[in-house]
């Protein structure tokens, strides 16, 4: 099957490397963003001639359902011209730790629990060479099991990183009405 | 096949994208040229992986890069989304104020 | 591990093939595969305007061939004989790409489509997840086609479009999410091969948590496929037609073909996940390639009952608002969702695996004796 | 290697039905274009300006809470995967809990959506001078 491996390398070779050549060179920002999405789709067919499906499938997800479609958002939300003058200091108040009672509880509440997992985990309760590895084959299980085994820090701070920057880019990009702005 | 046509793909995503961060005048235009970078630095952990027989850890570090290119896109786009309202352009000449 | 139909074949017929023989059954596969979709997505046509037609006492087309049921052949060739306007100031590289893009896409899930358990093109170890990364890119194709047009209706259209494909995006992938939870795998026939023939072994009667997550998985998909009472992309009385307005001829035919399979696909995944796949009782499947078509015939049947279900909700229902719609989809469906997949890892643990129905024979088990 | 076959032949197919119809479709079709008939359809009358416009940024809050929710389910779907088999190993309980602390700081996030209210569409979101009067954070 060692051709087949060569011509699927060469075609998403070709489509990463054409792609992001296009990106450098396009003239049209919308256009450099389509061009963009054939590279991206041209590495996660690089990936499958690596053999990491789960890989693969994840930059489908994640590039192609979300951050393309993130970028031609922002494009067509800036794309525009004369938007009237807006004159606001990043909409930031006030600072966004300043939270009340509650916040500090969940805070607390939630880094307890992180710490109360971690070191339940950490101490040795599961490595992954304790796991029979034989009985997990393929890739994803493979992923998984490193993701609560040996990466768990790792995979418990991506969902908080995560939240930061869920809070951070809706505190930033919110809108506010120009009733703000006249005041 | 070996692991070079993989690094040679990789090392040219990794030069497009430096060139558009490098050359592009465009805030968006910047961060599609971030996103290829971060793409090529995934590509070469995948292959590591398959050809120096390592474990799966290169996937796991391949899925964190993807993730937080993501994640960098979002607040990314957000401030450039904040800056156009406030300066009327993405262009990153015209971000010279820490403070409007 | 990784199957496919020509592993498959290789075991059954005893024969191993070299790589002419699997690329040439591979193609052929694929290309009946999507020739059935096409076919399917013409028929989708035809079975909406008759069902719509039933629903209201009308007769529906009844004209080309018996019953009217060559009327997709005629609306082909009409599509084939139009002209090919390209409006004066749209982004033609663009306008030329996204009814490609989404055609390409929804072609592209169906190589993980659990038709049966041999017949399957390729059962990816990451199935059901493949399947999310290839249809989404019909979200693209849809926003992209809406951007290009350079027509505020198409724009509008587009926009809506995509918010609404990625906002139920999540509350479906969450469900989908439980679901694995329940069978262990991602792969097709992981997931399907999990259950058993009789509703009792549905997944959609594992637990209450999946018994309310079918219900979310399918107004999720019918968000995502942009299917009425969730039309709000192409709603024709409020956006001209929507992100297609200004296509027309094929063009236009590609981004409506697309739709129809890409609504079959998620009714198939719908009855794959939740209502038993192709699963066949009395151990049938064991009897070689009869077997194999007798899950292929369940497998439909399953799929088209569904897609049935999908045009009746369309002219039962009336159409939301926009704002309804990003309510219902933040608010509801993705809390619940949430819930859905908390609580089902909740009863993984707790009852060891055991679904609803196991534990109520346990119990009645137990209580008898 | 083969089990990817079919997703690259499907996508040649794609292209072929694609191509295939387009060029018939060139070969039959008329084309008589007119300056009118090339002209966005705005309901008869003359397009006014461009539709490429800039659009409300509530479309990408959507987007940005999509995003997030989307990556996070990317990540959980390989622990998902092996969450049965870690039952069955009997260590399930560590992989629950790290699950359940995954899932409720992703709820966290949308409860601060919620409660900021970017997840409404409509009169989504308090003024300030709304705050100020009505002395809220």
């Amino acid at each position: 099957m060692n051709m087949f491996l060569m011509i699927i390398f060469t075609l998403s070779a070709f489509l990463a490397v054409g792609g992001a050549l296009s990106v450098a060179f396009a003239k049209n920002l919308i256009h450099a963003c389509v061009y963009l999405l054939f590279s991206l789709i041209g590495v996660a067919g690089l990936y499958l001639t690596l053999g990491a499906e789960f890989v693969a499938a994840t930059q489908l997800v994640v590039y192609v359902g979300g951050v393309v479609v993130l970028l031609l958002f922002a494009i067509m939300l800036t794309g525009g011209s004369n938007l009237h003058h807006v004159t606001s200091r990043f909409g930031l108040e006030s600072t966004p730790l300043m939270g009340n009672l509650r916040t500090y509880i969940m805070g607390i509440v939630t880094a307890l629990l992180l710490i109360a997992v971690l070191c339940n985990v950490l101490q040795g309760s599961i490595s992954a060479s304790a796991v029979v590895e034989s009985k997990f084959s393929s890739t994803v299980e493979q992923i998984g099991v490193k993701l609560v085994t040996d990466h768990i820090l790792a995979f418990e701070i991506s969902s908080v990183l995560l939240l930061g920057a869920l809070v951070g880019a809706a505190i930033i990009a919110r809108p506010y009405r120009s009733s703000e702005t006249e005041n | 096949m070996g692991i070079i046509p993989y690094i040679v793909v990789s090392s040219i995503l990794f030069i497009c994208g430096i060139i558009v961060m490098i050359a592009r005048k465009n805030i968006i235009a910047i961060l599609l040229g971030i996103e290829l970078v971060l793409n090529a630095a995934a590509l070469n952990f995948v292959a590591f992986t398959k050809f120096n027989n390592m474990n799966i850890d290169g996937h796991v570090f391949a899925l964190f890069i993807i993730l937080v290119a993501a994640a960098e896109a979002a607040v990314g786009l957000a401030i450039v989304i904040r800056f156009f309202q406030v300066r009327e352009s993405i262009h990153i000449d015209s971000a010279t104020q820490l403070q409007s | 591990m990784n199957e496919t139909i020509v592993s498959y074949l290789g075991e059954t017929l005893g024969y191993s093939f070299n790589w002419a023989g699997t690329l040439a059954i591979f193609f052929i596969a694929s290309l009946v595969l999507a020739s059935i979709m096409a076919l399917i997505g013409g028929l989708g046509t035809y079975a909406e305007r008759k069902i719509s037609a039933d629903i209201q006492m009308r007769y529906g087309p009844n004209r080309v061939g018996p019953y009217g049921i060559l009327q997709f052949l005629a609306d082909g060739v009409k599509m084939l004989l139009k002209e090919d306007c390209i409006p004066r100031d749209s982004d033609r590289f663009i306008f030329k790409l996204s009814p490609m893009l989404c055609l390409v896409g929804v072609l592209a899930s169906l190589a993980v489509l659990p038709t049966s358990s041999g017949f399957i093109l390729a059962n990816l170890n990451v199935g059901i997840f493949y399947l999310l990364g290839a249809t989404s890119v019909v979200g693209v194709g849809i926003f992209l086609g809406g951007y290009s047009s350079n027509s505020k209706w198409a724009m509008l259209g587009g926009m809506r479009g995509a918010a609404q494909i990625i906002s139920y995006e999540v509350p479906v992938t969450l469900t989908i999410l439980s679901i694995v939870l329940i069978a262990g795998g991602l792969s097709m026939n992981t997931l399907v091969g999990g259950q058993g023939a009789f509703p009792n072994d549905w997944y959609i009667f594992h637990n209450p948590f999946s018994f309310i997550g079918f219900f979310v998985y399918f107004i999720g998909s019918l968000a995502e496929t942009n299917r009425a009472p969730f039309d709000i992309p192409e709603a024709e009385s409020e956006l001209v037609s929507g992100y297609h307005t200004e296509f027309s001829g094929m063009r236009f035919a590609f981004f409506a073909l697309s739709e129809y399979i890409e609504v079959f696909v998620l009714c198939a995944i719908a009855a794959a996940l939740f209502l038993g796949g192709y699963n066949i009782p009395f151990g049938l499947q064991e009897h070689g390639l009869l077997g194999q078509l007798l899950q292929l015939a369940v497998f439909f049947t399953k799929s088209f009952f569904l897609y049935y279900v999908v045009i009746w909700i369309r002219w039962t229902l009336p159409r939301m608002r926009v704002d309804h719609l990003m309510i219902l989809c933040w608010k509801y469906l993705t809390p619940i969702a949430l819930l859905n997949l908390v609580g089902t890892a909740v009863w993984m643990y707790c009852f060891d695996g055991k679904s609803f129905y196991m534990i109520l024979k346990q119990l009645f088990v137990a209580s008898g004796q | 290697m083969d089990v990817y076959l079919p997703i690259f032949l499907l996508i040649f197919i794609a292209l072929l039905i694609i191509f295939g119809a387009l060029i018939l479709s060139y070969l039959i079709r008329p084309s008589n274009p007119s300056l009118i008939k090339q002209t966005a359809y705005e309901c008869g009358e003359l397009p006014v300006g461009t539709a490429w416009a800039n659009f409300n940024v509530r479309f990408y809050v959507v987007a940005l809470v999509f995003i997030i929710f989307d990556v996070e389910s990317a990540l959980m779907f390989p622990v998902v995967a092996v969450y049965k088999r870690f039952l069955q190993l009997g260590s399930g309980g560590a992989v629950l809990l790290s699950l359940l602390v995954f899932i409720g700081v992703l709820i966290q996030g949308v409860i601060y959506c919620w409660r900021k209210g970017d997840l409404d569409w409509i009169k989504s979101y308090r003024t300030s001078s709304d705050v100020r009067a009505k002395g809220l954070k």
